[in-house]
């Protein structure tokens, strides 16, 4: 009965963003489906209205705000993954609770693909050795057309400038603020300051920072550390500090 | 009169030899059909023999049929004294995530991005982008679905640099999947 | 030892034909016989006897001897059909190499010889001047640089055939370039 009514609530809670208009339990099943891209939401504003939702429903259902919670963890992990670079390990299987066989027949696929790949290269490398003639009719057959600008428009030649005046593309960030700062660099940290069975608060590991940003991604690194079962974090009150406790092997 | 045959069949395939010698992209066999005054399958015949008497005499010149139709192009043998003499190889390599990519997009399309990197399990936004301005990859359309993603496919360009006459012409995926798994085999059994 | 020989001889013909073939301008034996790496006039020799096979066979190239090099070109029998062909192509009459080269002289003139093929990643200077030939673009001035190298812009006559009142006029590059794209320029202004 309770789950009706959290569904219930749950469905009433609607979200306003570009992306998606509509119930927030149909845009997480889209995201979850990977119809929508997470990339496109703001999670944070996702969050701030769930909360005014909550406090103008004046009622809080204990179901709904775990499921609300859970969800959110789930897209935030799943945007840290598409977000940061050289995250290779990430499998969005493992988060989405899927099946350990579908995991292994996803893991399949891009094995298959890889092969695939290699066998590609070998036939673009094989296939560069042929050069094609680009120089068209010889003179001879100029008189055919005089105006050879005739079907020539001028985007067609910006498009062509463009295709080759465009500077290689570097990392792509361009949807978020730059990242300067890696995981990798964020972990380290973590674990400098918390040292073999060390303990800290959070304020403390994090006391160094000159950004906002930089605390995000050491609180993201935070994060995945506790799934990895190499931290161990609580929180005795709301708002309150967080106490991170050492739980790795060495 | 069977000498006129041969003389006029010795005529079309200079003429077709003219005509994809002036031809800056791969000729179908129906255009060439066409030109020639012919049936379509005899166009495609004429190019084999043309291809087989330039691979008997060891031409500098092969003729292939890629990316749907027929071209032209240097023996893979004279590579070397072309390629210093054109100043540089135009094309430079793929990446291994380029190829990784590439495939993906060959063998689903078409794609959306999203899908290629639920696939590869990392962000392949820049890649792709990449490969679109190499013109391997293209926006073909857009999904019908919420947020109407793009959908990316092969370009014909991308046979012609694999010198493949077409998409069917790929190695086959399914072998290299290995292991056989339950899903697969019971869409085909529905299907037969 | 003399089937090496023929060997060796049939290599070179091979891919002197390649070479001739990718080459959009008559070759001078000079620079032949550099890429072949043999004797100016063994270079002579091994294009008098491709083409003296062309000629025996009937083939629909032909190499010939023209002010300036060695150049193949299409057999005059078959100029009925390439005419037909080259007008019924739906596609623009300048060769993609030409439209490339018009391109980056329209949007980055004047420029260098040089700097048109580091940025095509080929030798242009064929194409440039057929492009001269045919007055859509011109010599505009030397660079002040070592060597002096020459310069060359679009003409007027490159903005008339465009229906372009002024090089102002074609689209801007930036937008295609995707740096600083439209949303990118409106989250921008938003911020101020």
């Amino acid at each position: 009965m309770s789950d009706d009514r959290g569904d219930v609530s749950m469905t009433a809670f609607t979200v306003e963003l570009p992306a998606f208009t509509g119930p927030f339990r149909a845009l997480a099943d889209l995201l979850l489906d990977h119809k929508i891209d997470v990339c496109d939401v703001a999670i944070a504003s996702v969050t701030d209205r769930f909360l005014a939702y909550s406090k103008d429903a004046g009622t809080w259902s204990l179901d709904e705000a775990t499921w609300f919670l859970a969800v959110c963890a789930i897209l935030l992990e799943l945007k840290v993954g598409r977000l940061m670079p050289r995250h290779e390990a990430l499998n969005e299987e493992d988060l989405l609770g899927v099946s350990p066989d579908l995991i292994y027949a996803r893991s399949l696929e891009l094995t298959a693909f890889r092969r695939v790949a290699f066998d590609l290269s070998r036939r673009f490398e094989d296939e560069a050795l042929h050069h094609s003639r680009e120089a068209g009719p010889p003179p001879e057959f100029a008189h055919l057309y005089p105006d050879v600008l005739e079907k020539v428009r001028p985007a067609m030649l910006a498009q062509l400038a463009a295709g080759l005046l465009r500077p290689p593309p570097a990392l792509d960030l361009y949807h978020v603020t730059p990242i300067r700062y890696t995981m990798e660099e964020a972990v380290a940290a973590v674990m400098t300051r918390l040292g073999p069975g060390g303990r800290a608060r959070f304020r403390e590991l994090v006391a160094d920072c000159d950004e906002r940003i930089q605390v995000v991604v050491r609180f993201l690194a935070l994060l995945d550390l506790y799934r990895e079962g190499k931290v161990d974090l609580a929180q005795a009150e709301t708002f309150g500090e967080i106490e991170v406790a050492w739980q790795g092997a060495s | 009169m069977s000498e006129t045959a041969t003389d006029r069949r010795a005529e079309r395939i200079r003429d077709l030899e003219s005509l994809l010698f002036v031809s800056d992209e791969p000729v179908s066999s129906t255009v060439l059909a066409q030109a020639l005054d012919v049936e379509r399958r005899e166009a495609d015949d004429l190019c084999e023999q043309l291809a087989k008497a330039y691979a008997e005499r060891g031409a500098g010149i092969v003729l292939r049929n890629v990316a749907g139709g027929w071209r032209l192009t240097t023996h893979p043998g004279a590579a070397p004294v072309i390629e210093q003499y054109v100043l540089a190889s135009r094309h430079a390599r793929l990446t291994k995530a380029a190829l990784e990519t590439v495939a993906i997009v060959a063998y689903k399309q078409p794609v959306t991005r999203h899908q290629i990197s639920a696939i590869r399990g990392v962000n392949s936004d820049g890649v792709l982008r990449a490969l679109v301005d190499r013109g391997l990859i293209d926006e073909v359309g857009r999904e019908d679905a919420p947020g109407r993603p793009m959908l990316y496919g092969t370009t014909p360009e991308f046979l012609e640099r694999l010198g493949l006459p077409s998409l069917s012409a790929l190695p086959p995926l399914a072998p290299l999947l290995g292991v056989p798994d339950d899903d697969a085999e019971a869409e085909a059994s529905e299907d037969e």
